[in-house]
């Protein structure tokens, strides 16, 4: 952290970059915001633990706009979605200087929550070359937690220590995968019919419509969205429990299917838990069966799966045949 | 529906073949072994049909002279088939009669894997008179 | 089929490429080549110009059935629009069928101007699958319920 | 003052949803809201916070207002019927009950919401108090005691139950194996009356000893020193105009979760359903986050994520206790602490202003 | 709010015997936006047309809605009603209620009750519909030919004459096609090559024409008017320019046993060759999978003994982009492969051969240099079979399911051929039956049984059975005379059905021309534009239509050719306005929709955006709507929902699914 603050002090000071985007210390021991930092003084707020999950690629899409380069920390997977949106022309490469930061996994603080660890005071060990055991202090004493145990569900099926685009980096990464990326979507596979739909109605009658999803998703980058455009007649803000809602989520994992990287955000933002991912995470596993594997952002020039396909593409009833 | 229309449907119906789709080519009758035994050759057996004209068959010797060699259904341009409608008329025949010799469960063992089937069938149903 | 949904009369939108099945329709109609009144076609220049909020805005709105008529792949009027219909729709009813959407309310067939039998059967069938489903009760809102 | 042994709360809950509604913490995939009654129902009076604040059960997220049906050329309107069936709300904590009074100053108001009123007239709200505040609580910042869930008449004199309009109805504690029950109004007397006979009569130690209890808790949360100094209804034009909130939108990604858990955001669209044979006119929690908030003909009035930004916490903080005798629209229950996907809140707003005024909330 | 007329057609009983139109003119009245609403007998007559003219006057209409036949059969006529009374064409929309309904449906309750839904959803799309104006795109004064065979040849010739630039593609070393390869003709027994050559002279030596032989269609893109081509000129090894078609070099090759495809295999020929003697042009082409010279490196014969230095074997394939107005299709057809036809013999006994081979053996540049003879001893034949609709009118796979139609006509000329020039040889034509619509065909048939004493018996062969003797036992019948018939034949001629050349699926799914189960290529109308593709600027000439003689292929060939003629002459083409356009305000600039269009009619331009708040310079997508055709597949691509097709637009569709959902 010290060497991320001294050297984004230097870029800022050399003329390098005009502004740091990265996370400032929160208030609370788990809630450090994304933030933009424009003096060396202001970095002294600078902090990257195992809090700062949010992805900051997409801040770049305005960053962009800005005057002059823009330092922005990007986590792993977080330069996944940086390279999606530079192949959709929303981010403008040159106007970036990347520092590749090493993760060792992100925090969830619902999974520390979860464990009964209440009144949480302090959280020591979220550093990046901390332990493997996370001390929090509650009002109620010392607890521990494992590191691993609060990692946020996509760390558990990690894409990979690689950075796909920097400028230089910072560092060390864990490997963190301990699962696999599509058992999730297998296990409910598995599930009968009539299981599936109970299953995911039950999960999306929480859905609120906060849209919270949708604006934190890199992919959903939409400078309108369908679901406020007037001119499509599918506006919609009401939450009814019913086809409504499943549509909203259908349709948005369509509109970033191949394009989404699988950045576990949506999941991550969502404030009645809801396993958004599983959405994007069917849609890719699909395209990998159907079409080839294919992995959103890895800054190949690989056309995206839905804007390609082959003459001898599956049929649509391979749904019905495969039962 | 009379009793000709009747019979003539459940030939078309057991053999499956569609009298109406013959276009007169006569490659049934060309191609026959036994044309010269048989008093309504076998492109005749398809008109006769389409003429509810069971009785006639039923009576005919060709009935009993037909070999199922079944070079008229492998022929056939128009996929009509004629050796499974004389087949069939045969086996309404049989029924008719109450001569069904074969009862259903012994057939497996008379079965030779080399042999077609439905030509065993056909012949059992035609010798153990 | 059970006998209960005899009387059932599905609602079926049909969304048929201008340029092949539109004229496969057309066809069967000049043929006399019936199939159910249940079936109401939409015309659409090409099988990619349907959105798959069009469907799913039709379920919505109370459609048992939906089905999706183009032309063969390779014989797009457009050369290549109904490749990306195929992508497309494998993934939509992929994902329909993820969220426990029986599977056979919607479908995909490539008919041509010249498949007006096909038209026809096609139809058919997908009335009697749709028939035998029942009602669309899992898709639709129930503020579009009469 | 009565209690009822915690083990009897099935019996409670059920006696209580005996010609009623009875809205209570749910929880469902994983997550607690306050939800229906039934007897399948994973009832949770342990989570301090659930996701969404009860004003749903007022104020629901969506609602039919009317019906129009077309027949032939023929128009019929139909207005929704307004609530007649009565409803308890159990297990409200006492900033969502301030949340009500926010709200019914804003709905009770001329001109009224009917269908607004006809909710509150016919819902009866059970206060819980807070038997584990949270480290993003800071209720007490806007003089809430968790302790007490009483609402508004917490000033009041004991025993006058005839002014209490706008606070709880019932207040009830979770002290170890039992839950203490205090009706606080005419409707609380009314429902403690129908489940008179699962109660049994109490004294008052054991809740007094669990408020001291709480209170200290209370007092050593991390916003526990959290000052409104410098806020209010004269800072209009000082706390609009400052630079501050140039760096502090920065963040915010314009979702709308801050608004959708808040127990006081009264904000709402009303839209058009195309239905069958005609349209459902409905109204639905809107946000003033988004980009189509108060969108109209000429556009909209705040363009930028910085004016939607500055306008939520303006109006939070500064123009409804302009127009509400000082009374602040938040309630400090912490929930945008918690859901916020970029770790913004109000706190840090306050935060930030203060420490630019040289307050002492660093 | 739209004005709306919403006009029910009868179409005589077409409609009206199943749809209760009263009915439909009644519900239609109360749907939002129609203030009028009628009906009549035949809305596409004059009266009816003129009704909708003097509705949309008197009650201001601004859109109309026409309940009629199948608007691929009267939108224009409707749109063009509209137009001349003052309302944008693309106000019309058409409600199918006969194609779709009368016609298909027996119920009157069901019938009229989806009349009036299918009303419905278009009176909901009308609501939407806004007034578009159709552009304009240019045409390229050229066309292609693809194919040099009769109908190719004639085609271009026509094109030529009329004064524009024609190219034909042909993809064997020569033009001539199959009729190069016939050795008579019916029913003027004149010879084929007299009639063809001065037509492959004539093209060739036509400056307006340009041939690509050895060439094939390799891409097109683009549409009617603008097509872009790329055609491979497959390498010759022979310098064009040079070569002065001496043949020396094909005597002297020292490979010569590949099969000669001119000769059907019945001989062979060298590896370098020109395909037969009045090749145009008469450049031969060495055949480098046969050449020992490209398969070893040693030999180069032809090279040492050419003397105009022709030979160069360094020459490589070459693209060919040329722009064309129209395009037309003349690919021809081959005999069907007879390896499912185990009954005939042709794979057991080279005497059973087909037609077409024996067209060359009777052919005096044939393999047996125009003698009659059976391929495996040479000696002349006495008694010759002809077997008729061998794969054609089949209903099973192993042939085809239509009658060749040429077969009769041909076989009757062969028949007569030979009892002319052999008056001591048998023929016997086993017929199922013989067609022979046509003028002085069926004198020619006749002649053939009156004159010549063919022997025509009613009745197919079962089988042909090779006798150890040599000869052919083939079992008929006689069905006339009602007996079987066994002839011991010495050569055997089976009239194969033709199939479209096999290349044509290539070319239709390049040139995106629709081509049903047969493989032959779908003309726009079966009766009234039977030489055009549905799709616009390509053209039909010849067999790949559908089986036709060479009187008929040739006026085909002349119709195609008037067709691109009055294409071509135009300066200008209206476009289609339904074409794609983008929303500056939504779009996200991110590239999807150009990556799905197939026209490349979506470019990014850096735009100033303005809207209230927003002003801004950034990439957008900017639609060209002279390329643009209006497939609509970049309106799903786009995420956003910027993209959008005028005339189908998301919110008409939308509202055409709420309306039949409704």
């Amino acid at each position: 952290m010290q060497e991320l603050r001294k050297r984004a002090g230097e870029l800022l000071a050399d003329g390098t970059v005009a502004r740091v985007l990265a996370w400032r210390a929160g208030d609370l021991p788990y809630n450090p915001e994304p933030a933009f930092f424009e003096t060396e003084a202001e970095l002294e707020h600078l902090v990257y633990d195992g809090f700062c999950g949010a992805n900051l690629s997409k801040l770049m899409i305005e960053a962009s706009k800005l005057e002059g380069k823009t330092l922005v920390c990007l986590k792993p997977c977080d330069t996944y979605s940086f390279n999606q949106l530079v192949k959709e022309h929303r981010v403008d490469r040159e106007k970036a200087y990347i520092i590749g930061v090493g993760c060792r996994g992100k925090l969830d603080i619902e999974k520390i929550r979860r464990q009964g660890i209440r009144g949480i005071e302090a959280v020591e060990g979220a550093e990046l070359d901390g332990p493997e055991e996370l001390t929090i202090r509650t009002f109620s004493g010392e607890k521990k937690c494992a590191y691993r145990d609060a990692m946020l569900e996509r760390c558990h099926v990690c894409k990979g220590k690689e950075h796909m685009a920097y400028d230089e980096l910072l560092g060390e990464s864990r490997d963190t995968k301990d699962a696999e990326r599509f058992a999730e979507v297998e296990a409910i596979e598995r599930m009968p019919a009539k299981e599936r739909f109970a299953y995911f109605q039950k999960e999306l009658s929480k859905c609120i419509r906060c849209n919270a999803c949708r604006n934190a998703c890199p992919a959903c980058s939409c400078r309108k969205c369908v679901f406020d455009s007037t001119k499509f007649d599918s506006e919609q803000k009401a939450n009814v429990d019913s086809f409504e809602e499943k549509m909203f989520h259908i349709i948005r994992a369509f509109h970033v299917a191949g394009r989404c990287t699988d950045c576990g955000e949506c999941s991550r933002v969502c404030p009645q838990g809801i396993p958004l991912h599983l959405f994007n995470r069917k849609f890719i596993k699909d395209i990998n069966t159907f079409y080839g594997e294919y992995q959103a952002g890895t800054g190949s020039d690989e056309k995206a799966p839905l804007t390609n396909y082959t003459l001898e593409d599956a049929e649509p009833s391979v749904v019905r045949e495969r039962g | 529906m009379t009793k000709a229309e009747k019979q003539a449907e459940e030939i078309r119906e057991i053999s499956g073949s569609d009298p109406w789709k013959c276009m007169k080519c006569g490659k049934c009758s060309a191609s026959c072994p036994s044309y010269d035994e048989m008093d309504i050759k076998p492109h005749q057996f398809v008109s006769y049909i389409l003429q509810d004209n069971v009785e006639a068959l039923a009576q005919s010797r060709s009935l009993w002279k037909c070999l199922s060699c079944f070079a008229c259904v492998e022929r056939c341009p128009r996929d009509v088939q004629p050796g499974r409608l004389v087949d069939a008329a045969r086996q309404l025949v049989v029924r008719q009669r109450g001569q069904d010799y074969l009862k259903a469960d012994e057939i497996p063992e008379l079965l030779d894997p080399e042999l077609p089937q439905q030509l065993l069938v056909s012949a059992f149903r035609r010798y153990r008179r | 089929m059970s006998i209960a949904n005899e009387s059932f009369r599905p609602k079926i939108v049909a969304f048929c490429c201008n340029w092949c099945s539109y004229a496969g329709a057309d066809l069967a109609g000049s043929s006399r080549l019936s199939y159910p009144a249940d079936v109401k076609i939409i015309r659409v220049p090409c099988s990619c110009r349907v959105n798959p909020m069009f469907i799913l805005r039709a379920f919505e709105r109370g459609a048992d059935g939906v089905i999706l008529c183009g032309c063969h792949p390779g014989d797009c009027h457009y050369t290549t629009g109904n490749y990306y219909t195929r992508r497309r729709m494998t993934l939509l009813f992929s994902m329909l069928d993820f969220l426990g959407v029986e599977n056979g309310r919607t479908r995909v067939e490539w008919v041509s101007a010249a498949e007006g039998v096909k038209f026809s059967a096609t139809m058919n069938e997908f009335v009697e699958t749709i028939r035998a489903l029942g009602p669309n009760v899992r898709l639709g809102d129930l503020r579009c319920r009469s | 003052m009565y209690k009822i042994e915690k083990q009897n709360l099935t019996a409670l809950f059920r006696k209580i949803a005996e010609g009623r509604d009875l809205y209570l913490p749910v929880e469902s995939a994983g997550q607690v809201n306050f939800a229906a009654w039934d007897e399948e129902a994973k009832v949770s009076l342990d989570t301090t916070k659930t996701v969404k604040s009860p004003k749903d059960a007022f104020f629901p997220q969506s609602e039919t207002l009317y019906t129009c049906k077309k027949e032939g050329k023929k128009l019929e309107v139909t207005q929704e019927a307004l609530r007649e069936k009565g409803f308890v709300v159990f297990g409200m904590k006492a900033c969502d009950v301030r949340g009500v009074e926010v709200l019914d100053r804003v709905f009770l108001s001329e001109p009224v919401d009917s269908y607004y009123q006809a909710r509150r007239e016919h819902g009866v709200l059970v206060a819980l108090a807070c038997k584990e505040p949270e480290e993003s609580c800071f209720c007490t910042a806007f003089g809430i005691d968790a302790a007490n869930p009483v609402g508004a008449d917490a000033e009041k004199p004991a025993g006058d139950h005839t002014m209490n309009q706008t606070g709880a109805d019932v207040a009830v504690w979770d002290i170890a194996d039992w839950l203490y029950w205090k009706p606080l109004t005419e409707k609380g007397e009314a429902l403690t009356e129908s489940v008179r006979g699962l109660l049994t009569e109490a004294g008052e130690e054991e809740v007094l000893a669990e408020q001291s209890r709480i209170r200290a808790v209370l007092k050593r949360l991390p916003y526990a020193d959290l000052s409104l100094e410098g806020w209010g209804g004269d800072a209009t034009k000082e706390k609009f105009d400052s630079p501050l909130w140039e760096t502090l939108y920065r963040p915010c990604l314009g979702c709308g979760t801050c608004t959708f858990v808040c127990p006081t955001c009264q904000c709402y669209d009303i839209k058009d359903y195309r239905t069958k044979d005609g349209i459902q006119r409905y109204r639905c929690w809107d946000s003033c986050m988004y980009s189509d908030f108060t969108l109209m003909s000429a556009g909209n009035n705040r363009t930028t994520q910085l004016q939607r930004f500055r306008q939520r916490f303006m109006h939070k903080l500064v123009y409804y206790p302009a127009n509400n005798d000082g009374l602040f629209s938040c309630t400090g229950c912490g929930r945008c602490v918690e859901k916020c996907p970029s770790s913004l809140n109000i706190v840090k707003v306050i935060k930030a202003f203060a420490k630019e005024g040289g307050a002492r909330n660093e | 709010m739209q004005r709306i007329g919403v006009f029910v057609c009868h179409c005589g009983s077409n409609i009206a015997a199943t749809v209760d139109v009263k009915k439909v003119v009644e519900l239609v009245r109360m749907e939002p936006g129609v203030v009028w609403a009628e009906d009549y007998p035949y809305m596409c007559s004059e009266a009816g047309q003129s009704r909708i003219a003097e509705a949309i006057r008197t009650q201001k209409l601004t859109g109309v809605v026409v309940c009629s036949c199948s608007p691929r059969m009267h939108e224009a006529t409707f749109r063009k009603c509209a137009e001349r009374s003052g309302l944008n064409p693309y106000m019309v929309e058409i409600a199918n209620i006969r194609e779709h309904c009368s016609w298909i449906h027996k119920n009157t309750e069901e019938a009229t009750e989806k009349a009036v839904i299918l009303a419905r959803a278009a009176i909901a799309k009308v609501n939407l519909n806004t007034p578009l104006q159709a552009g304009e795109s240019r045409v390229t004064k050229r066309a292609l030919v693809i194919g040099g065979g009769i109908a190719g040849i004639q085609t271009a010739l026509d094109i030529a004459d009329a004064g524009y630039e024609v190219d034909i593609v042909e993809k064997t070393p020569s033009i001539g096609g199959r009729m190069s390869q016939l050795d008579k003709t019916f029913p003027t027994l004149d010879c084929s090559a007299c009639i063809l050559t001065p037509k492959m002279v004539e093209a060739s030596a036509n400056e307006k024409i340009t041939l690509y032989t050895y060439s094939e269609v390799e891409k097109v893109s683009g549409f009617v008017g603008d097509f872009t081509v790329d055609i491979r000129k497959k390498a010759r090894s022979v310098d064009m320019s040079k070569c002065t078609g001496c043949g020396v070099c094909q005597e002297k090759c020292p490979s010569r046993k590949t099969p000669n495809e001119f000769n059907r295999g019945l001989n062979t020929r060298s590896a370098i060759y020109t395909p037969f003697a009045q090749a145009i042009p008469n450049v031969p082409v060495i055949d480098r999978e046969h050449c020992i010279k490209f398969q070893t490196g040693k030999c180069g014969v032809c090279a040492k003994v050419c003397q105009a230095g022709a030979i160069d074997y360094e020459q490589k394939d070459e693209i060919i982009t040329r722009k064309y107005g129209a395009i037309v299709v003349a690919t021809g057809f081959d005999m069907i492969k007879l390896d499912k036809y185990g009954e005939y013999a042709y794979e057991q006994s080279p005497d059973v051969i087909t037609s077409l081979e024996l067209e060359r053996i009777m052919n005096a540049a044939g393999p047996t240099k125009g003698h009659l003879e059976r391929m495996s001893d040479h000696r002349p034949p006495k008694n010759i079979v002809f077997i008729q609709c061998v794969g054609s009118r089949c209903a099973d796979e192993r042939g085809k399911s239509y009658c060749s139609k040429i077969c009769c006509m041909y076989t009757a000329k062969h028949a007569m051929l030979i009892r002319d020039k052999y008056p001591d040889v048998n023929v016997t034509v086993f017929y199922i039956d013989v067609r022979t619509p046509g003028k002085n065909f069926d004198e020619f048939y006749r002649r053939a049984v009156e004159e010549y004493h063919v022997n025509y018996i009613k009745g197919q062969v079962g089988k042909v059975t090779p006798q150890p003797d040599g000869t052919l036992l083939v079992h008929g019948v006689d069905l006339l005379d009602n007996h079987q018939v066994k002839i011991e034949a010495d050569m055997v001629v089976l009239a194969a059905a033709i199939e479209p050349n096999p290349d044509v699926r290539k070319i239709a799914t390049m040139l995106t021309a629709s081509i049903d189960t047969n493989n032959f290529l779908t003309e726009a109308h079966p009766k009234l534009r039977p030489v055009e593709s549905p799709t616009a600027g390509i053209f039909l000439s010849g067999v790949c239509q559908g089986p036709k003689d060479i009187p008929e292929t040739v006026s085909q060939a002349g119709a195609a050719a008037v067709k691109v003629i009055g294409l071509l002459a135009k300066d200008k083409l209206l476009t289609n306005p339904c074409t794609a356009k983008a929303d500056v305000l939504a779009c996200n600039g991110c590239s999807a929709c150009a990556n799905v269009c197939p026209y490349g009619a979506i470019s990014y331009e850096d735009q100033e955006v303005r809207a209230p708040g927003v002003r801004e310079i950034r990439r957008v997508a900017v639609v060209n709507s002279a390329l643009c055709q209006g497939c609509g597949a970049c309106t799903v691509a786009c995420p956003s929902g910027a993209m959008d097709l005028q005339g189908f637009s998301n919110r008409q569709m939308i509202a055409e699914v709420d309306a039949i959902c409704r």
